[in-house]
């Protein structure tokens, strides 16, 4: 069992190039991480020995066209240990894209597919990217914030 | 929100004429119908039974053969449709008391006795809907296929003395390979569908009925071989000196015997836990998923006439036929009592048990069920050979075993009454709260 | 009369079918014609008052063969029908050999000594059976052979076969 | 949508060897599982690749139920998202009740009264039992028997009933609201539900003599679908589905929330009594086992339940300080995530909501090759997913 601020400082020590700030304190603590080392990041938190952080509960795609980007929450649990700690990665608005994590947690997959289903973030080298709640033709991402309703869709037509 | 059209669909009813008759007299006659519904059971009782009894005392012998013939044939038409439609009500009502629940309690007042009526004319009324790239003349057929061997099986089955349409003296095989064909309506019916979940039920009802059959014979054979005939009439005679005269009884290789016959003819029967071929959880409805209206109901029909007939079967062999425990009392009454016990007994066996899987199927009858029934027969044979007065020491031994089968299948029988009268008593405690409210004394 | 009117029609039903194997396309159909042909034959059986045979032919051909044979059928590729067809250099090996069989039938038929006395009425199933046991005690144990041979045969050809290493194994199975 | 394209991959050719031509094989075919199928539990859809009764590929499609609930949830109050919350899985609407206020509470630092909490807890596992009644009556479905889901029904009427009588409604009950319950439970109903529990105890064992122990359903669902541990931890398996793999993993015991660290009970796990370890029987029997911890636990917090409030001080219009929270709570299902993202204002920002069934269906596809057709649905009635929160 570790705290957040352990959590932390361990990160920083292995992956010190990798984690841009940290918060230890308050409801929701989290790292975050640049995009380009996720996966190491990630592979790092799931084996090492101290952490283990071996169950991926969450992968939340958040929109702020305010700061013009996309963050990614990778919220984690340990079931060996029982700490949990959250990961995040800010991505550019215009063209998000980041390194699938599927490799280290099989979970991710569905939760990549519905990011990048509901957000438009594309994970590269994910086995399977596809549409997993909207229908394969939808036009857009609905949970962006500038995502406009359609009025026709095969020939269904939406009366407001 | 979302607006589309929906598509004009013609109405292609089976029977047009019968839908507008019920639509326009429905609304009065129903009611009427079933207000009076008893009296009108009760009526068709005394007139059915009335006429056959005229039929075959007075007016049989001044007929020509074929108008007698035509007239039996029609009583035993009329006798499987009584028994479909009894099955079915049964069967709900079976599984409702099972369920803790009351089962259909309106259609017909008392104990909603008429629900396979009324659900017959629901039936009847629906539309009768055809795949459009289904095998269209092979998916007609494919009903009838299913219900008329269910029923030709009825004319070698005989009810008592007398009271058969045909004694031949290959009627145990005839009512087999009757049962079989059976099974080509099936696999017509799934394939001629065009639906990937029919043809995966017909495929199943194929193996599973090919297979069972190996069983389901072995094991009337190995009675067969006791007596030496295959005509039902005669196997039903022999077993007319009370209850230990019963084949069931005769030696332990055909006790068991009775057992396998009965297993292999509940998968023959597509009932549960063998009923894979419209197991509808995972087949949706296997074979008859794309049937609806009056197909669907000849393939129930087939079903259920199916059961008794296999159920008759096992009556005529194992359980005396027509004769009563007590010697002298035979009687067609007795026959239709141990029949309907037998399918009673498939039900509950339905609303008890989890359905098996397909290679567990197989593997049953392949690896257990078959060789088990081989090794009965022989040993049923080989009784035969030295169960008789130039072995009197094992004659003496067979006598004892004899006596001491029929006490365990009076136990069992007694068992069961004991619990059913156990059940009965407590059935404030059985029941869920729902039905408790509902039962006297509440 | 009524029997030969029935005969007629059980005997019109079995030709008709018999031709209709022949001339339907969808194999599935060509089942279900054999099946017809192999019930209406039952039929004249029946007719003929030999209840034994004609129950043993539902029993065994229509209950089991044509059953296993709309399995297998439903079971192959589709595709299957239209290979049917007979290519051009078969077609004159399929007239010579359906020549030499008709004329082998009908010189058989035609020289047989029919026996024209209706059945003796009686237990046939038990005069059947010791026939089986007794007289032609070989021929039916020979032919018993044969079907277990045959089933032996059956059963090589469906074995999973379990595949050696290397492309050899399967060069020229390309799929459709 | 566009056509879907099937692969057809053959594998090797087992049936030639040089003699038999290859058309005599038999055909892989593609099966359409849904998504009106009746063991699909829902509107899911999986396409099948099959031989014979072998399964060789199952791909699941989703989304038939999609009703953008975290869109919604981008628009409303935080107080009127609640009923939202009911929808998500239907059949433990007062555990989504629970994850939704809990994840708000945290965010907003409102501290709820004791008698609320406990009064949570026994709607959270009375619901628990309903769900699981409803997951093995419907499981036996799945397997042919058709009589344990009546008994099973008859049992959560009862639960039903109580629940209405707290809350007034039978299914989506809106009754845990953020700061504690709606209102507190009518004069009589400790002694009722202490009555349902004593009358449903022991129609545990009924059960399992009926289903559970019977010898064909263990044929049916024991060494079927096994998940090994490793496998279940790493799709993010939660709930019954992980403790069937053997591992004693509950939010309740880990991370206690709503003073679960109070009451005693043990975490049921599967043993592989009946075949290996993480088949669908130990999924299905840690179920069933867990209804009886439920009713340990209730039992309990009905002797502690205080007097008091229900409800803590809450604004009509709740506004959250800017910030964010992942709050999780164990559901009958597994860990049911809300990932609350809120700016300030008076409705979240963005609210992810994580669905136990979705991560346990994931590993559909890795558990259903090698299965047989039948096993397929028992694979999906021992997964046990509510389409409503796996398409949300």
């Amino acid at each position: 069992m570790m705290t957040p601020s352990d959590v932390i400082e361990l990160l920083k020590q292995n992956h010190a190039s990798s984690v841009l700030s940290a918060v230890a304190e308050g409801p929701y603590p989290h790292a975050v991480i640049k995009a380009e080392g996720l996966t190491t990041v990630a592979a790092f938190l799931k084996t090492q020995p101290r952490l283990r952080f071996d169950l991926l509960r969450c992968i939340s795609a958040i929109d702020w066209p305010a700061k013009n980007n996309i963050e990614l929450a990778y919220d984690l649990i340990s079931t060996s240990l029982g700490h949990a700690f959250a990961v995040k990665v800010v991505l550019d608005r215009a063209d998000p894209r980041v390194e699938s994590v599927s490799t280290v947690w099989p979970a991710a997959e569905w939760h990549e597919r519905e990011a990048f289903d509901l957000m438009g973030v594309e994970f590269l080298h994910h086995p399977d990217l596809r549409r997993i709640l909207m229908p394969e033709d939808w036009p857009g991402h609905p949970l962006r914030k500038d995502y406009q309703d359609i009025v026709e869709y095969r020939g269904l037509k939406f009366n407001p | 929100m979302f607006t589309y059209e929906r598509p004009k669909v013609e109405y292609k009813g089976l029977s047009r004429p019968i839908v507008r008759l019920a639509n326009k007299w429905g609304p009065i006659g129903i009611p009427l119908l079933l207000r009076f519904a008893w009296g009108i059971f009760f009526a068709a009782l005394v007139f059915v039974v009335a006429f056959v009894w005229l039929v075959g005392r007075f007016v049989n012998p001044l007929l020509p053969w074929f108008v007698r013939d035509l007239v039996v044939v029609v009583g035993l038409l009329a006798f499987v449709c009584i028994v479909a439609i009894i099955g079915i009500w049964g069967e709900r009502k079976v599984s409702g008391r099972i369920q803790s629940r009351l089962g259909p309690m309106r259609t017909g007042a008392w104990h909603g006795w008429a629900q396979s009526l009324a659900d017959g004319l629901k039936f009847v009324q629906k539309e009768d809907l055809i795949p459009q790239d289904a095998d269209k003349p092979l998916f007609r057929l494919a009903p009838y296929v299913a219900l008329v061997p269910a029923f030709c099986a009825y004319l070698a089955i005989p009810f008592g003395i007398g009271w058969v349409f045909h004694d031949s003296d290959v009627g145990l095989l005839f009512v087999l390979a009757m049962l079989s064909i059976e099974v080509l309506g099936v696999i017509m019916g799934g394939w001629a569908s065009n639906s990937k979940w029919s043809l995966y039920g017909a495929m199943r009802e194929g193996c599973q009925l090919v297979s069972y059959e190996i069983p389901m014979g072995l094991s009337l054979l190995a009675a067969v071989a006791s007596v030496g005939s295959l005509s039902l009439v005669e196997l039903g005679r022999v077993q007319d000196h009370g209850w230990w005269s019963w084949l069931l009884f005769q030696n332990p290789f055909l006790f068991l015997a009775f057992f396998t016959y009965y297993i292999a003819s509940l998968a023959s029967c597509k009932r549960s836990p063998f009923d894979l071929p419209e197991g509808e959880s995972e087949l949706v409805a296997g074979f008859h998923t794309e049937y609806s209206g009056f197909r669907f109901v000849m393939f129930f029909f087939a079903e259920y006439a199916g059961m008794f007939a296999v159920s008759a079967l096992a009556t005529v062999i194992f359980l005396g036929g027509w004769n009563s425990p007590v010697p002298g009392l035979a009687s067609p009454l007795w026959f239709v009592i141990k029949s309907t016990f037998l399918v009673w007994v498939q039900m509950w066996v339905r609303w008890t048990l989890p359905r098996i899987r397909i290679d567990q199927v197989m593997h049953a009858c392949v690896k257990y069920l078959l060789p088990f029934t081989l090794l009965l027969f022989v040993g049923s044979s080989l009784w035969q050979l030295y169960d008789n007065p130039d072995h009197p020491l094992f004659e003496g031994f067979a006598a004892v075993l004899r006596f001491g089968l029929g006490c365990l299948g009076l136990l069992l029988l007694g068992l069961y009454f004991a619990g059913a009268a156990y059940g009965f008593y407590h059935r404030n405690q059985l029941v869920g709260q729902m039905v408790r409210k509902h039962l006297p004394g509440a | 009369m009524l029997e030969t009117v029935i005969f007629f029609l059980l005997a019109g039903l079995a030709v008709v079918a018999g031709v209709a194997i022949l001339l339907s396309t969808s194999i599935v159909r060509m089942a279900y014609w054999l099946i017809t042909m192999l019930v209406a034959v039952a039929g004249l059986y029946f007719l003929m008052g030999a209840y034994f045979v004609g129950v043993i032919q539902i029993l065994v051909y229509v209950g089991g063969v044509a059953v296993l044979l709309v399995f297998g059928v439903m079971l192959t590729s589709r595709q299957l029908a239209p290979k049917l067809l007979p290519g051009r250099g078969e077609v004159v090996w399929l007239f010579v050999v359906g020549f030499v069989l008709l004329e082998a039938l009908t010189l058989s038929i035609l020289h047989t000594r029919w026996q024209q006395n209706a059945l003796a009425p009686g237990n046939s199933v038990a005069e059947i059976g010791r026939n089986l046991l007794g007289e032609f005690l070989g021929p039916f144990e020979l032919v018993s052979v044969l079907l277990l041979v045959a089933m032996l045969g059956a059963a090589y050809l469906a074995r999973p076969k379990v595949p050696t290493q290397g492309p050899q194994h399967t060069k020229g199975t390309t799929v459709p | 949508m566009k056509e879907i394209e099937l692969q057809y991959r053959h594998p090797p050719d087992l049936l030639h060897d040089g003699e038999i031509p290859s058309d005599i094989r038999t055909e892989e075919l593609v099966l359409n599982m849904g998504p009106q199928h009746p063991s699909t539990h829902g509107v899911l859809r999986v396409v099948l690749q099959t031989d014979g009764e072998l399964v060789l590929k199952a791909t699941p499609y989703m989304g038939y139920l999609h009703r953008c609930a975290e869109k919604i949830a981008e628009k409303v109050s935080y107080r009127q998202f609640t009923p939202y919350t009911d929808r998500l899985d239907y059949l433990a609407a007062m555990n989504n009740n629970l994850g939704f206020a809990l994840a708000v509470e945290k965010l907003g630092g409102i501290e709820t009264p004791p008698r609320a909490d406990y009064l949570r807890v026994i709607f959270a596992e009375l619901n628990r039992i309903a769900s699981h009644l409803m997951a093995t009556g419907s499981y036996g479905l799945d397997m042919g028997a058709f009589t344990p889901l009546i008994y099973c029904f008859r049992e959560r009427e009862w639960v039903m009933d109580l629940f209405e009588a707290a809350s007034g409604a039978r299914l989506t009950y809106s009754y845990i609201t953020i700061g504690g319950v709606r209102e507190d439970v009518p004069p009589g109903w400790v002694g009722r539900c202490r009555e349902f529990l004593d009358y449903f105890e022991p129609k545990i064992t009924e059960y399992n003599n009926l289903l559970s122990f019977n010898h064909i359903f263990i044929n049916r669902t024991g060494n079927v679908g096994i998940c090994p541990p490793e496998l279940a931890v790493a799709y993010g398996l939660t709930g019954p589905c992980v403790r069937g793999s053997g591992i004693p993993w509950d939010l309740r015991k880990a991370t206690p929330y709503c003073r679960y660290d109070e009451f005693d009970f043990d975490i049921p796990v599967g043993r592989g009594e009946n075949g290996a370890v993480g088949d669908c029987w130990d999924r299905y029997f840690v179920r069933v086992q867990e209804m009886v911890q439920s009713v340990r636990i209730i039992r309990q917090a009905l002797d502690k339940l205080v007097e008091g409030p229900v409800q803590a001080k809450v604004p009509r219009m709740v506004k959250l300080p800017a910030g964010e929270v992942y709050c999780e709570v164990e559901n009958p299902r597994g860990q049911l995530g809300f990932h609350l993202v809120s700016d300030g204002g008076t409705s979240p920002y963005r609210l992810k909501i994580r669905g136990p069934s979705f991560c346990n269906l994931s590993v559909l596809p890795v558990l259903a090759p090698n299965c047989l057709l039948a096993d397929i649905a028992a694979l999906l009635g021992s997964i046990d997913i509510v389409m409503g929160e796996v398409d949300r």
